[in-house]
Order: structure tokens, then C-alpha cells, then sequence
């Protein structure tokens, strides 16, 4: 419980070919840093989920991690496409990527049913469009009060669920502050969870919009300093937007986007 | 686009909004409109971003939904299922913005693929927020440039809805916001009609004629008898966006 | 939209007779000032909604405010009975009182449900007791993807919310901390609600483990100091265990349960 | 009940916890027990109130659920939805505590009503969280005092589950903890038969005959055939129970 190891450890011994594997962070604390570790160790055939697949999930989509993404919002924030993840969508490449698609709203009761041990989750959603033709993960339920008919989606519970947090004392307990998404649902959804922290501190000292998560629900801690970058990490450094945008180019075209990986994530050490 | 017309729109979308209400908004040209009128005529607009602020009060335009800034400036930061299910599902938020690659007649969007959806030959973003944006807030205000491309007579796939097929289908849908009141262009200003509820040109932007806009229209288009035309950006109103557009980014408050 | 007036004309505007009444505060910010002032102000024919009825339902029911209680747990927490609302329950004093019973997860889920505008909510619960064979709004839904069978019980949307907090600024924005219980919940399932706060400050600093809720979905705000005692505020005073014990002697028999409501209460002067 | 009667009773049930579990505590015997077990051979045993506090450390017990210590001590304090549907709801916690005013052979537990729930002769408080942490701990310790008058052949009302009407019933009311591990009282301890699923008696304490045990219990009460006898409360429990009984309260931390 909250055991702290180094990185490459963690990943190789909570990340197998084929798992399905949540990575949150909502615009702030996105897990690069575990990102980067799973593409170094060639993971295979993964169910990639995240509302946002934002540079990462693009990153590890163009390497070939992924076999399926469910998500529900895939560009690049306030720039434009995700090329890798609409070159795999579109063409195929670098092979076929399933994708089961959901709204914020939709995706988000999702993991809140997993962390709530309920198979399902009601909501006001998805009536009149396109995505329950598409989605097989959406259905009806009715209320058995008032007849009315809303939208039901089913638990999620991935395998490995791994977000990014400001801090971890030495037993392992957690805190994170600022936007905290579905960073918590996601660890308590997940059968195995992993923590990425900017620092390892000897005591939390409960912050301002700080958000707790005792060590005995944590699975493993690893420290990696800057593990959200380009992302940002609120209270240690901003988002790169110039990295976000500088991300259009390099991805926009296949072997720019092999190099770039080559040179910034294969050949860099594992933290 | 011409940057005069992307003012024009961002102003006329701005001036849609009334001071007091609150605002969901989503990032790009909507958090423009919305942050324009915080700066100008509303200062007590409470705007909402999915990202779980409420309240932010930026002093640049962001460039996501999530940046630093609308977390150190907002009123309060919920996580994200609350912000969805306590804060837009029950209808609690007046206007709700939405942009998109396709709308139709009746104000539905895409944002989701151009073809096909197993074999797109665009795969866009997705819907995101949009379906519930669309089916909860008391009102939705559409920003969209206007061309043939965007103003279709058929969406390719549906991402959220406006008036569906026509009257009575929202309410046969059980979306109980009051869905889109009214749909902002480069061009001018549509608004649905209350018994047809298509979608019917009421304004022109300085400079356009009706002409211009049926031929960027994918449908043959209703133009309201007595078309008015959109008062010019005041100085105040540029002054104010080349204010937000050129904000420096600022780094996250440290520890 | 939070204007802040006096407790007084707050609850006159407020409440009304026949009105559902929800008093949330889990053992801490118990809202006492608010309910005395209903008492005194002499409402009649409430539904009155709590999971924890504690001294101040105790207090209301014994003075005849109440014709029902929706409720969980009916007891002096460590003390041992709420008399006077086992003497409306077993005899009927002053008036009979239907009561709805639920458990604590249950009512809490219904507040929920009606804090997030659905109709329902799903939990696991109530399977086998003797709960929903005496409490009509305890159903059971099916999930649509695994078939399971859970218990529903129906939104929770009291006309009136009311609860204490411990600051208020002049906008009326709110700030609680500590123990928050459902009454974020309790406001936003609510029709009309009203906060009571023991300070109306400047401008509010997020603290640790704060909570805020924005001037605009409060309906009014009430400047009144001590307003939770004999219960506690956060940082501002202890519970008072030692009136939650005298309390058992005093509400025992009905007389001096009277008498003790008339010379604290019934005479005291409205904050 | 005597005061040492009383004593053994929560050593015996600080002693049925192991250091390093969750455990959710309801007020009473149930927090004397845990907090008691905390104090001694558990010093890492978290403990979940249901006031929405996660691994409290008080130094004196508390007299409500709720108590300023409890969230001044917590690792965290979360609202009050999420400690059911997050913590209890999924089966995260080892150990439930209960207490009841009745108790049968399936050690299912009354805590609601006696005489009728209409007419009751005496309404207790009621359910409160037992129903979900009966159903959803992975196991379930009950404190209760023995006598005919709680150990009953019929409950009067069924407030939370044990074993139900017996082998099987957990499993086909969906309940997926694993329901009753041990009773105990100030006689003794008793646990479920793995296969009819009725209540033992297995252990009895100092100075306590079966034949005492049996004529505080209103069914005929099957008693093991290796029945032992629990160990006396050693200098160490007892000194422990005395401070924690004994600390003073102290007032809220100041702002």
C-alpha cells in the first residue's frame, strides 16, 4: 500500500501487455513522465483511457501501445488536432485503433460507479446525438419513481489506474491541489494504482483545496519531479503552452514524430 | 476569416450575455466572447469551465480549459464529476457557448467527424462537453463561422442536440434546457424561429449583405422581414479584446 | 442570490407553514439558531428532514413545528434517547408525527440525486432489512449491462435548505471547513436555502479542507454567531458535551422540556 | 453490567483487530474497542468514521461520530456522500463495527424498534450506516451485552443482515461482504458455524460458566466443543482503556 519505488519498477511490474490503463489528469498534473516509462518498456496492446488524450495518449497511440482508446474530447487543447491519434483513426497507423467514445459527462459517471463499487451510473446525457449508435456502452434506465427514462453507462474499472501529484510523505499518503479532475475516482476505480509526485515530503501538511489520499489506497509512489511536463503541476511550474503548440508540427507528420520520440523519450533515462 | 469579422463575431457573441448570469464555457472563440463581456458590460458573469472552476476570472485569454489561472482566480475548484453533476445537469447554469465544424437548420452540431464515422475522412476532436452543454443549460449560444461547409443541410454525425428534428423534439428527448437561442457568426446573427424552430437570419454584421450569407448557407435560408444589422465594435470593445488577446502568460503562483 | 439580512426576516420570508424543511450538519454546525427561530416564529404542519434529528429536532418536534420526520439515525449521539421524539413516536405528544425512514446512505444518496438534478439514486443498500417494507420510497432498479438488482430510493428536493457555516463575505459567497457532511448537497437539492454563518467577512480565504459555495446558489445569508451551539463550529468553538448529556434530563418529561424551551428559547431575543 | 464485564468486553474486541486494517467505527463500545486496539498492538489501524473522517488518532474518546478530534486527527475528512459511495459502498474497509439492542441466532441485529414499528413499545434510533456496513465490510464484528432480553429467538425488527434466514442468504440479497465474523460480549465470544451459519459460543470470559452463557440467550444456544477461555485483560489493556477513558476534552483547535 503507497509503496514508493522508482518509476521503471513500477511500470514494469503494474503495466502488462494488454491491460486497460486510465491516465488522469484534467489539462493539469497529466502523467508524462509514467507515459514515457510505459512506451521505454514497449507495452503492447493496451486500452488507453482518458477524458482528454491530449500529447500523451497521442504520444503513446503513434508508438504502437494501444489497441483501443476510450475517451471523450481528443485534440490538442486550444490548437488544433491530435495527428497520431487521428492518423491511427483515419489510416491505420502505426495499426488499427478501436475507440469507444463518450461525452466528459458520460466518461466521468463512469469512473465515478467504478470508485463507487456500482456497475452503473445514471446521468442526463447523450439523448437526440450520434454516440449511443456508435457506443456500445451506452444505454437506458428508467426511474423507478417517475418513469422518466435517462442514460445509464457501466462501471469503470481499469487494471492500472495512474495519475500525477504534487506530493507524497514517506508512507505513501498522497496530496494533490488545483483542478484534481477524476484523479481520485480513477485510484479508487482501479484494481492497481500508481502516484507520480513532484516531491516526497516527510509530513502533507493539508493545503488549501488540497486533496488527501490515504497511503492504504494507493498501490505504488514514484517520484519523478517535472512528471507532468509539458502539463503543468500548480504551485511547482506553468503549462508549456509553446510546447503544446510546438507538438502541431512535430506530430503532424510520421517521421518527424519518430525522431522526436526517438531523441526526447527512447534515448532519455528513465527517472 | 478576416481578424475585423473575428472581432465582429467575439463582440456580438460578448454582447449576448448579461451581467449576473453564469456562463459554461469552453476554450477558444466562446471563452473570448465570455471574457470580453466580463471586461466590458458584465463584470458579475460567473463563468464555469468544465475543468471544475467556478467563477474564474481570468486576465488573459487561456488556451486550454484547465490553465493555472482559471484555478487561482475562480470563486471555487470542484472536481470534475461534481462540476458536471451538480453544477450542469440540474440546469443551474443560464448560457451554455458551443462552437463546431457543422450545424444544421435546426442548430444541431458535429464536432465529431467529417464521413463517415467508422471511416472518417476528418476525425475531429469529439463531443466533449457539448451533449449535456446543449441538453442542460437554460440557454445556448452558438458561435460558428458561417460557410457551406459549416452550414449544412445534413450533419454528418450529430454531437449535440438543438431542436432535433424540429418542435416538441426536445421535450420528446426529456432535454429540459431551452436549447440554442441563438446562433452567432462572422457574418450576423440567426435565431430559431419559435414555431418552426429553424433557424432564421435577424442580423447581419457592418459590411454583409443577405446575399453573403444565403450563399454560405448549405440550406435555403430564412431571412427575418425586419433584418436588422449589428452595431459596429465600439473602441471600448476592441480596446478591451487586444487587452485580453496580448496578456502576457503569466507563471503559476509559486508554493 | 446570497443577500445577507437577519435571521429573523430571513426565516419568516423562508420558511412557511406545510413547508419540507432539510437542517443538515453532521454533529458539527448543527444549524440551532435557525431552528429555534422557526420554533419561535411558529411554524406548523413541517416535514422535517435530517439524518441525525439531534437536540434541535428533538427541541422542534417537542414544540409541535413538525407533522413529519425523514430521517436516518434518531438518537442523542453518546447520550442515549431523543425523548421528546420518542414521545410523539410511541404516544403521540404533542401531535402524532408520521416519520420516513431511511439509513444514512440511503438519505444521503437522495440528497445527492437532488443536488444533481436526476430523479433518483442507486445504491447498495436496504437488501434484506426491514426498511423498505415500512419506508415507500425505498425501490429497487436493475442495471442494464450486468442485470444486478440495487436498491433506488427517489431525489430529495426539500423546499428548504437550511445550514450553518462559519464565514460568509459581503457577496455572500460561503466558506465551511471541518466535518461538511451533505450540506453543500442540502443547498443545492433545495428550492430556497439559507445559511447561517458565525462571521460575514471582506473577502474569503480558501483554507484547508474549505469548502465554498458560491453567492449564487445561496438564497439568503444570516450573520449569527454561536449559531451551531450546543454543537460545534470549527475554529470557533467546541461541541458542548456536557449540555448533550443535561440535555437527557431535561427533555424527559414534557414539562420540564417546556419550561427549559420557554425560558431559552421562546423568550430569548432573536439574533 | 459490571465495569469489569465491560472492560473485557472491549479488550476482547481491540484484541479481534490487527494492525494495519480499516476499520469503520460507530460511537460506543464499538470506538472504545478500536481506539483501544489503536492504543495497544494496532498503532497503524485506520480508522473511518462516518462523519466523513479517514484514519482519526483521537487520544480520548469521543462522544459523538462527529467530534472536533476525530477530523482535527483524520489523514483526511471528505464529505459525507463520498465516505459512503467511495470507502463503504465498494468494500475498501476490513472491519465494520455494530452494536444493536438485538441480536439472533444469524446475528442479524435490531437497532430500530421494540414492540411494533407502528405502535413501537420503544423506538430506538434506528439504522443509521448499519444496513451498508453490514452489508459491504468484508467482515463484521458485533458488540453487544448478553441477556435474554438481547438475544433473541425473533427479531423484533431486522435493521441490518447477518446470515439472513441462514446458509446462502447473503449471496442471494447481493450483499457481498463477508457479514458476521464474531460476537462479542461481556460473557463471551461466539462466531458463525461455517456451515448453518448460526452463531457458536467458542470462547467465554474469566469467571464466566457456559450454563451462564446459555441463560442469557433466549434460543438454545449451541456451544463448542473446544470451547476456550479468553485470556484476562493484561496491565497493559487495562492501563490503556483507563487513558483513554480518563483524557480530558480538550477544545477545537483555535483558527
Amino acid at each position: 500500500m503507497g509503496v514508493i519505488m522508482p518509476l521503471s519498477e513500477a511500470v514494469e511490474s503494474m503495466v502488462h501487455d494488454g491491460d486497460t490503463v486510465a491516465m488522469e489528469g484534467f489539462t493539469h498534473l497529466i502523467p508524462f513522465a509514467a507515459g514515457h516509462e510505459i512506451i521505454r518498456q514497449g507495452r503492447r496492446h493496451l486500452t488507453l483511457v482518458r477524458l482528454t488524450p491530449d500529447l500523451i495518449f497521442d504520444q503513446m497511440i503513434g508508438m504502437g501501445c494501444a489497441d483501443k482508446l476510450v475517451f471523450s474530447w481528443g485534440g490538442n487543447p486550444g490548437v488544433g488536432s491530435l495527428h497520431r491519434f487521428r492518423d491511427a483513426v483515419e489510416r491505420g497507423w502505426p495499426h488499427p485503433l478501436e475507440i469507444e467514445e463518450h461525452s466528459h459527462a458520460g466518461l466521468t459517471a463512469r469512473y465515478v460507479a467504478g470508485a463507487s463499487g456500482l456497475p452503473f451510473a445514471v446521468l442526463r446525457g447523450y439523448a437526440g446525438t450520434g454516440l449511443p449508435g456508435q457506443t456500445g456502452t451506452i444505454a437506458t434506465v428508467t426511474c423507478p419513481f417517475t418513469g422518466e427514462e435517462l442514460a445509464a453507462v457501466p462501471a469503470l474499472n481499469p487494471d492500472v489506474g495512474i495519475v500525477h501529484a504534487q506530493q507524497a510523505d514517506r508512507e505513501g499518503n498522497v496530496q494533490m491541489w488545483g483542478i484534481t479532475g477524476v484523479q481520485k475516482e480513477t485510484i479508487l476505480a482501479s484494481s492497481r494504482s500508481l502516484v507520480t509526485v513532484e516531491e516526497v515530503v516527510d509530513r502533507l501538511e493539508l493545503r488549501p483545496g488540497g486533496v488527501i489520499i490515504p497511503s492504504w489506497v494507493v498501490g505504488a509512489v514514484a517520484h519523478a519531479p517535472g512528471g507532468s511536463r509539458p502539463s503543468y503541476a500548480a504551485g511547482y511550474y506553468p503549462r508549456d503552452n509553446d510546447f503544446y503548440q510546438a507538438w502541431d508540427p512535430i506530430s503532424r507528420e510520421r517521421d518527424t514524430f519518430s525522431g522526436w520520440m526517438r531523441d526526447h523519450v527512447l534515448q532519455a533515462v528513465p527517472s | 476569416m478576416s481578424a475585423a469579422s473575428g472581432d465582429m463575431m467575439a463582440v456580438a457573441a460578448a454582447r449576448a450575455l448579461s451581467d449576473g448570469q453564469s456562463c459554461f464555457v469552453g476554450i477558444g472563440a466562446p471563452s473570448t466572447a465570455a471574457n470580453l463581456a466580463r471586461a466590458t458590460h458584465a463584470p458579475r458573469l460567473a463563468l464555469i469551465y468544465e475543468s471544475g472552476c467556478i467563477g474564474s476570472k481570468p486576465t488573459r485569454l487561456p488556451l486550454s480549459i484547465g490553465d493555472g489561472e482559471l484555478a487561482e482566480t475562480a470563486d471555487a475548484v470542484v472536481p470534475v464529476p461534481e462540476i458536471f453533476a451538480y453544477w450542469l445537469q440540474p440546469g443551474r447554469i443560464d448560457v451554455g457557448f458551443l462552437g463546431a465544424a457543422q450545424l444544421d437548420r435546426f442548430a444541431n452540431l458535429n464536432s465529431t467527424v467529417i464521413g463517415s464515422y467508422r471511416v472518417p475522412t476528418t476525425r475531429l476532436p469529439g463531443a466533449g462537453g457539448a451533449p449535456e452543454i446543449a441538453g442542460c443549460c437554460k440557454q445556448v449560444l452558438v458561435m460558428i463561422r458561417q460557410s457551406r461547409r459549416s452550414f449544412v443541410s445534413q450533419l454528418d454525425f450529430r454531437t449535440s442536440v438543438g431542436f432535433g428534428d424540429g418542435p416538441g423534439d426536445r421535450a420528446r428527448l426529456g432535454l429540459r434546457g431551452g436549447g440554442p437561442a441563438m446562433v452567432i457568426t462572422d457574418l450576423g446573427v440567426l435565431v430559431p424561429d419559435p414555431d418552426s424552430c429553424e433557424l432564421v437570419l435577424t442580423r447581419i454584421h457592418p459590411g454583409v449583405e443577405p446575399d453573403d450569407v444565403r450563399a454560405a448557407t448549405g440550406w435555403d435560408l430564412q431571412v427575418s422581414a425586419d433584418l436588422s444589422r449589428t452595431e459596429a465594435p465600439t473602441e471600448e470593445e476592441l480596446a478591451a479584446l487586444r487587452r485580453l488577446q496580448q496578456a502576457e502568460e503569466v507563471p503559476v503562483a509559486g508554493r
